[in-house]
């Protein structure tokens, strides 16, 4: 039952309650959980951060930006592309009382360059050019692009969080502008928050609800469901398919799962410098021989979104338009019986990074022996799929990518004959890309991106048969969890 | 022959047997989808299907022989090397004996799974990684258990005259040493076994240990465990098949023991 | 006086079925009385007495008959509680091997004082140390079984048997191992003793048992009782010692000394056995007897001095030596239990030096018989292990095994003092017939003066690790200077082994 | 004087092997193919940005100048700073060793005692129905592999009794044994691990002294009950049986990982697993060398008492 965070949203506002402590657990890791989420390696680090501190805005399909703004109040783009111009939101306070002021937002869009951090961060400051930006007045801020683009607002708003101009560690006492005041932080073992009460949110007439907020870190997934079951948290966050269908049994709890467009991509990369892997063909049938609708249904018991091959379901530049690829042993085989490679022996690496991928990648095997391929599985231990150096020299990798804009994540990761892109080097559809990314007409746009994907699903080299959601445990008691790209506490109750 | 050795001896053999005529008593793939994943016994699949929707039964059947070539390899591999070391470092001389426990030492104080980590990346094979792993984490007790026994005996005065006497060390050993030592080390030997399979189990169980989608009991038990509060049976089938054995050889190992250590 | 123990009726045999090993013995005892229990070794003697306490040795069952202490039955799990260690106390045959290895001896007594005696004084452990004459120093109290000699682990159990003064002592050949002194003091102190409660006492020493038994003695043959009084041991004059053989000396040590925890216990003692030679060491318990035996074979290295063999200088330490030198030395451990493998039957015991030797197989079952046959053990016992034979049996088992070894030298560490006098005269004429016939030499340290006068053609006298004197047996037997001899000869002439005639 | 200089030996010993262990340690932990940098960097990152990272993380020096000042610093107390979150590798060791001393310790405090007597009791009576439940019952328990052990104490404690609390959630910003109730099911899971294999190591040897000649010289002297048990048979059994827990403590300390994870308990052995798989080379070197320590310590300790139950041994050192 993938019934979406809405109807439990919904349910809460039905007998609107404030107070109580919401108690969270997530994947934790270790004494490795740092408050500095620039360099924070867990999803945990990023939850709490962005608990504590304001977030330009969030990605929302529904909204009429695409992004549900934050800490701002809007983003104007000029006609020509080439500059955005960012409004704070009036009477933002830190929890010192001081007011954010645009100065405070540039330094935040420096930081991860100035302070470093983790490459999941940095679209920004590749996507404009921060050097030239321009601090208008207190509650304006001019960002010219370095080259014209037209989802800027998606990659700002993405995953940008703000703090004091000059901050350079982060720590317990800084001050910070988000839904709740940090108060106890351990790495390994949780944080606790008391809802801020200067909040910008609470003045709208939002979140938060609850007087107080546990994170806990928790790593074992079946831990965190017995803590939910056990009534030591009120929310587990990614229990796994199978926990899943355990806990949907028991009336006191709902399987909650986000919506689209946060889901993570498993992928599997065909490197074309793998020979059989050059002919188009044996792409094709690689692609026809997975069965999509079989692994949703047995890997994750209906939890996931089919996939077509292409990143980024559920994005506003995501082509829908086009068709589904269909299962097709059949036409797969002959496919490969016209490239020669039939009975080609094939080595598939997987590992188990994400909840489904050794699963996927197990019955992706099966389907693949099935047309006739040798293909012998290797299933390495946690942690260690990227880990290796080679990982990109693989001639048949399993892979996974956290919810990103089809576009800039296409630019950041495959154009040029990126190594990531396993040996891909399109130089055409790269062209399109850009094109698409920095065309003033709305129509144009559109038909560049369909005609860059529509390329990449034919003759592309990567296979995405699922889109897997978060999917978290949460007691019925509590509703109004969102998304943003991580479960996010700021509008949640407890009833 | 007691009746509890025979029944021991019974249940390790239909345990063995399972192991290597396993794969001919079904003619299942035990790594093709049969299913939708964690169904329930039925007729069909009268153990149910795992968390990929196999079926559970031939996965069992298949899935014996590298546990029971694992557990026993690791087991002779580690009883062997630790009855030597042992017995050899009990009666060799203090200066000797110190400096081989030492080295012995080096390996006990490295955690076990750290061990294995290691290992199991180090090595390409990963079932081999296991082994090794295994071998080289009981390797400090056995040696320490066996060290211990074999200097209580050596230091006995029939050890004294049979030395004076001018018998070598290795009839010494086979006849004063090993028999008057064979009851701790058989009680280890049957310990040695269960903690290869504990080990070998705990790897499948944290993911270690390559071969998948391969079955085998150790990984099974790791693979289903998320799913046993559905359908216990993907994850109890292994695990029992496990435990059976280990106990059934533990209770051979005591056995034994006891037979051979009559005192008339 | 009232009835203390009655025992009717016993039939003892092997668990397994077969001729019994006790059969139809039965006896009364008073309090106040002294019980003899005589026979030869393996007659059944400590199956016997042993079946007071309610022990069935394992292997044996009791098959009939029954036994009362103190009105109570001893095999009844209840009784027995009430029994043993208050009522009924017990000195072992073996008791090097009843010491606790893990304990220090001074704990071991104080326990079975506080145990057995309610009101029990620190004073208490020094009058029980004092009977059996042991030092009641703390550096002594402090050591562990294995660091005492024979003889005083033998006073330790003792004491240990003595303390809480029980109505009913059993005592498994008390004197055994213990020089002339300390046997005619543990005489007196039994006889002390007797007053007022029951004495066992299993003993083949025919003179004490008289001396405290008077008429109250049972002697078994084969497990039966027989009412004809023990054939009084004939000492035989020894054979005139042949003399001392010309060129280098069997067996030779030169100002050998010793150390036990940097505790001198051996000063520059010298001592040489020619082939064929006898040569007797004597000494009070704890002289340094067994050590020098240890170091002429090369288990205890000395602190100083040298030893050679046949004119070969020997390695002190018996791994440097070469198998040959090894097998040419030969020791009978004064310790008989705790010298044989208690997992190895006598069988495969004897087999092990013949095949070692390089005999072949096929000649090996012969020699084993015939060993048996030499220490006169019956054939019967080949198949058992330790735990399942007597004291006097295993004594045997260990003098068969060193001469399987057909060695040159045999360095007998107490050999005789669990036999009866009969079969020890035949375990000595066995080794005069090898001397004679083999050449070989025997180094004899015992506390049985008729055997040395019987035997060995020189004596020395060890006291407190030094050689006080030295001298052909006659004249020192007859004419000790020394006054550690003096005492030794004059008590064993109390006990009727006098010295034989100049 | 004696004494001294064994103990001086002993520990130079161990100091050796400490030393050759932090070479192993490192060593090893530098074969392990990839690095932090590219955990960190996830399959996205460009090979530049890995490259950064790793010139970040100080990944691309030599590894023998590494390995000194790894040396030089771990001497002066001081293990580095964690690649991944960026924490000073003697902190999260002090804050987590006590939490995994004190679960290990609870465990053997456990265990321990409950293996000598029960198998004291069985040894004492072999072949009787006391000894055939204790030794069937640690024969089973032995045979189950920990987690399933884990699980089941988890289903019968946890999920159907509702008694115990199945995750050990501490309460922030303090300490494990601030809710003593939270401790009990994973030291029992750890206790019950080593206390099967203790019984049976203490079984067969008080089986093998109780057949002893000086046992049964005590028994026909009159001593039963707990004192043959304690001071005549147990001395003579102790010998291995030390040795043993000595290697178990170890062991417990180190593999104590499944057990910390299934509870979540923030024990070192915990650590140690995320460190590794998140290549966090300096803090699996700094863990694996504090346990390794730890370790070698306790089986300093249990050599010393081996040597001191065992008197030929103890006679001279
Ligand atoms: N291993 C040892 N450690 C310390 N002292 C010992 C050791 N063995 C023997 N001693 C002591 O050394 C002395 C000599 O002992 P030894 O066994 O040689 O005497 P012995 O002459 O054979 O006596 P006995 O006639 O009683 O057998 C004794 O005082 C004894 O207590
Ligand atoms: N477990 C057993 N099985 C069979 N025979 C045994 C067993 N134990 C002892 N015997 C035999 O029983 C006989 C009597 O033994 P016991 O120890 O009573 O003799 P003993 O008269 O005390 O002899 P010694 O004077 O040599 O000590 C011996 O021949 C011995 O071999
Ligand atoms: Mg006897
Ligand atoms: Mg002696
Ligand atoms: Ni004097």
């Amino acid at each position: 039952s993938s019934s979406g965070g809405q109807s439990a949203a919904q349910q809460a506002s039905a007998s609107p309650k404030s107070g109580g402590t919401l108690r969270a657990a997530f994947p934790g890791g270790g004494a490795a959980e740092t408050l500095d989420f620039l360099n924070g390696p867990t999803a945990l680090d990023y939850v709490r951060a962005r608990a504590m501190h304001g977030a330009l805005g969030a990605i929302d399909p529904g909204a009429p930006d695409g992004v549900r703004y934050g800490v701002l109040e809007r983003i104007d783009i000029s006609d020509d592309l080439s500059s955005y111009t960012l409004k704070v939101r009036r009477g933002v306070k830190f929890t010192d009382g001081s007011a954010l002021t645009a100065r405070d937002v540039l330094y935040s869009l420096n930081a991860p360059v100035t302070l470093g951090s983790l490459p999941f961060l940095k679209p920004p400051s590749q996507n404009f050019d921060l050097a030239k930006a321009r601090v208008e007045d207190d509650l304006t801020l001019v960002l010219p692009t370095k080259r014209p683009i037209a989802d800027g607002r998606l990659i700002l708003c993405q995953s940008t969080l703000v703090f004091k101009d000059g901050t350079t560690a982060f720590t317990a006492g800084m001050p910070t502008c988000g839904p709740f005041k940090l108060t106890e932080f351990q790495p390994g073992q949780g944080a606790a928050f008391v809802r801020h009460d200067e909040y910008y949110g609470l003045a709208l007439g939002g979140g938060p609800y609850v007087d107080g907020l546990e994170l806990r870190s928790i790593a074992d997934a079946t831990a965190r469901v017995n803590a939910l079951t056990g009534g030591q948290a009120d929310f587990a966050a990614d229990i796994g398919p199978v926990a899943s269908r355990t806990l949907a049994a028991n009336g006191r709890f709902a399987v909650e799962t986000s919506e689209l467009p946060y889901a993570t991509s498993l992928s599997f990369g065909l490197n074309l410098a793998h020979a059989p892997f050059r002919d188009v063909r044996v792409r094709r049938a690689f692609k026809l021989a997975v069965d999509r609708e079989a692994i949703v249904k047995t890997v994750l018991f209906g939890h996931g979104f089919v996939g077509n091959d292409l990143p980024s379901l559920g994005f506003p530049d995501y082509a829908k338009e086009i068709e589904q690829r269909p299962y097709d042993p059949g036409q797969a085989r002959s496919l490969l019986r016209d490239a020669g490679a039939d009975g080609m022996k094939i080595t598939l690496t997987t590992g188990s990074e994400v909840a489904g991928l050794a699963e996927t990648s197990t019955l992706y095997a099966e389907n693949l022996k099935a047309i006739g391929v040798d293909v012998t599985l290797d299933q390495r231990p946690p942690g260690r799929l990227f880990a290796d150096e080679g990982y990109f020299k693989l001639p048949f990798a399993a892979s996974f990518s956290p919810p990103t804009p089809p576009l800039s994540q296409y630019e950041s990761t495959r154009t040029a004959g990126a190594p990531s892109a396993f040996g891909f080097d399109r130089p055409d559809i790269d062209e399109l890309v850009a094109k698409a990314r920095g065309a003033r007409d709305a129509g144009e746009r559109r038909e560049a991106a369909v005609r860059a994907q529509r390329l990449m699903w034919e003759e592309g080299n990567q296979v995405i048969p699922v889109f897997v959601p978060s999917i978290n445990g949460q007691a019925k008691t509590l509703g109004g969890v969102r998304y943003e790209p991580f479960a996010s506490f700021s509008e949640a109750r407890l009833v | 022959m007691t009746r509890r050795a025979l029944f021991a001896a019974l249940c390790a053999g239909v345990i063995v047997l399972i192991a290597l005529a396993g794969p001919l008593l079904t003619d299942r793939s035990p790594t093709a989808q049969a299913g939708n994943a964690l169904l329930a016994p039925s007729p069909e699949h009268p153990l149910g299907t795992d968390v990929v929707g196999r079926d559970v039964l031939a996965r069992v059947l298949h899935g014996g022989l590298a546990v029971v070539a694992l557990s026993a390899g690791a087991t002779v591999l580690a009883g062997a090397a630790g009855l030597a070391l042992g017995v050899l470092t009990g009666l060799a001389g203090r200066r000797t004996g110190e400096l081989a426990v030492r080295a012995v030492d080096v390996l006990g104080v490295v955690p076990p799974l750290l061990v294995m980590l290691l290992l199991a990346t180090g090595f390409p094979a990963g079932d081999l990684a296991v082994l090794v792993a295994v071998a080289l984490v009981s390797l400090p007790f056995s040696v320490r258990v066996v060290r211990a026994a074999t200097q209580q005996v050596a230091g006995s005065g029939f050890v004294d005259i049979a030395r004076a006497r001018g018998d070598g060390q290795w009839r010494i050993l086979r006849h004063d040493i090993v028999p008057n030592i064979l009851r701790p080390v058989l009680a280890e030997t049957g310990l040695r076994l269960s903690a290869s399979i504990h080990l070998t189990a705990t790897a499948g169980f944290l993911g270690l240990g390559a071969g998948a989608p391969a079955p085998n009991w150790g990984r099974m038990v790791g693979e289903n465990a998320v799913g046993f509060a559905l359908t216990p049976w993907p994850f109890l089938a292994p695990a029992l098949l496990l435990v059976v054995f280990a106990v059934s050889v533990n209770l051979l190992a005591d056995e034994l023991g006891r037979a051979l250590g009559v005192r008339s | 006086m009232s009835e203390l123990a009655r025992v009717s009726g016993l039939v003892i045999g092997p668990a397994s079925g077969g001729a019994p090993t006790v059969d139809g013995v039965g006896f009364t005892l008073d309090s106040g009385e002294v019980l003899g229990l005589m026979g030869r070794s393996g007659s059944g003697k400590t199956t016997t007495a042993l079946t007071l306490l309610g022990h069935i040795r394992p292997g044996l069952r009791l098959r009939e008959g029954s036994v009362r202490v103190a009105g109570l039955d001893p095999f009844a799990p209840a009784d027995v509680r009430r029994l043993r260690g208050r009522v009924v106390s017990f000195l072992g045959q073996d008791p090097a091997a009843a010491l606790n290895p893990a304990r220090r001896i001074g704990g071991q007594i104080r326990e079975a004082v506080r145990l057995r005696a309610a009101s029990a004084g620190p004073d208490q452990v020094d009058r029980l140390l004092d009977a059996v004459r042991l030092p009641a120093g703390r550096d002594f109290l402090r050591r562990f079984p294995h660091q005492i000699s024979g003889g005083q682990a033998r006073r330790v159990a003792f004491a240990i048997a003595l303390a809480g003064a029980p109505e009913l002592l059993i005592l498994d050949e008390p004197t055994a191992g213990l020089d002339t002194v300390l046997a005619r003091e543990t005489r007196d102190l039994l006889r002390e003793l007797a007053e007022g409660r029951g004495v066992v006492l299993v003993s083949h020493d025919e003179h004490l048992v008289r001396a405290l038994a008077a008429d109250r003695v049972l002697v078994l043959d084969a497990g039966r009782p027989v009412s004809a009084p023990p054939r009084a041991a004939r000492v035989t004059p020894s054979p005139p010692p042949g003399p001392p053989s010309e060129g280098p000396a069997a067996l030779r040590a030169e100002r050998l000394s010793a150390a036990h925890d940097r505790r001198p216990v051996l000063r520059e003692v010298s001592l040489a056995v020619g082939r064929g030679e006898c040569v007797a060491v004597v000494g009070p318990s704890g002289s340094g007897k067994t050590t020098l035996a240890r170091c002429l074979v090369g288990l205890h290295r000395p602190a100083g001095g040298e030893i050679s063999l046949e004119g070969t200088r020997l390695a002190p330490d018996v791994r440097r030596r070469t198998p040959d030198q090894r097998r040419a030395v030969q020791l009978v451990a004064q310790d008989s239990m705790g010298a044989l493998n208690p997992r190895e039957t006598v069988t495969a015991a004897l087999t092990r030096p013949l095949r070692a030797r390089g005999l072949p197989r096929t000649r090996v079952p012969g020699l084993v018989a015939e060993l048996l046959g030499r220490v006169h053990l019956p054939a019967s016992l080949a198949d058992r292990r330790p735990p399942a034979l007597s004291g006097g049996e295993r004594q045997r088992v260990n003098l068969a095994r060193a001469l399987a070894c057909a060695p040159r030298v045999l360095v007998c560490d107490e050999v005789t003092s669990a036999l009866d006098a009969e079969i020890g005269e035949a375990v000595l004429g066995l080794l005069d017939e090898l001397r004679r016939d083999l050449g070989l030499g025997v180094v004899l340290i015992t506390h049985d003066l008729a055997a040395v006068a019987r035997s060995a053609s020189r004596v020395l006298v060890v006291h407190e690790g030094e050689i006080v004197e030295r001298g052909p047996t006659a004249s020192v037997l007859s004419g000790p200077r020394h006054h550690v001899t003096r005492m030794l000869v004059e008590h064993a002439a109390d006990q009727g082994f006098g010295a034989p005639a100049p | 004087m004696r004494w001294v200089a064994f103990l001086a030996r002993r520990i130079a010993g161990a100091a050796a092997v400490l030393a050759i262990l932090s070479g192993l340690i490192f060593a090893a932990t530098e074969a392990l193919p990839g690095d932090a940098a590219g955990v960190l960097a996830g399959a996205d990152a460009s090979a530049a940005e890995r490259a950064q990272l790793r010139a970040d993380l100080e990944l691309d020096r030599p590894p023998l100048e590494r390995y000194g000042d790894w040396i030089a610093g771990a001497v002066a107390g001081d293990l580095g700073v964690s690649l991944v979150g960026r924490r000073d590798v003697d902190a999260v060791l002090f804050d987590r060793l006590p939490n995994s001393l004190l679960l290990t310790a609870l465990a053997l405090g456990a265990a321990v005692p409950a293996a000598i007597a029960l198998g004291l009791a069985a040894g004492l009576r072999e072949g009787r129905p006391a000894d055939r439940m204790v030794s069937s019952a640690a024969l089973v328990l032995v045979s189950l592999p920990e987690f399933l052990t884990v699980t089941l104490l988890i289903a019968v404690f946890g999920t159907w009794l509702g008694l115990l609390p199945e995750v050990s959630l501490t309460p922030l910003g303090g300490r494990p044994w601030d809710t003593p109730q939270a401790m009990v099911l994973p030291v029992l899971s750890l206790a019950v691990v080593g206390l099967a294999v203790m019984t049976r190591l203490v079984r067969s040897s008080v089986a093998e002294a109780a057949a002893s000649p000086y046992a049964e010289a005590a028994r026909l002297a009159g001593v039963r009950g707990v004192r043959l048990a304690l001071r005549h048979i147990l001395p003579n059994a102790l010998g291995p049986v030390v040795q043993v827990f000595a290697v178990m403590f170890g062991g417990l300390l180190g593999g104590a990982v499944v057990v910390e994870t299934i509870f979540n308990y923030p024990g070192v052995g915990f650590e140690l697993q995320q460190a590794v798989a998140n290549r966090d080379v300096p803090m699996v070197q700094g863990l694996a060398l504090a346990l390794a320590a730890l370790a070698l310590a306790v089986l300093l300790l249990g050599d010393i008492v081996g040597t001191l139950v065992n008197p030929r041994l103890r006679s001279a050192p």
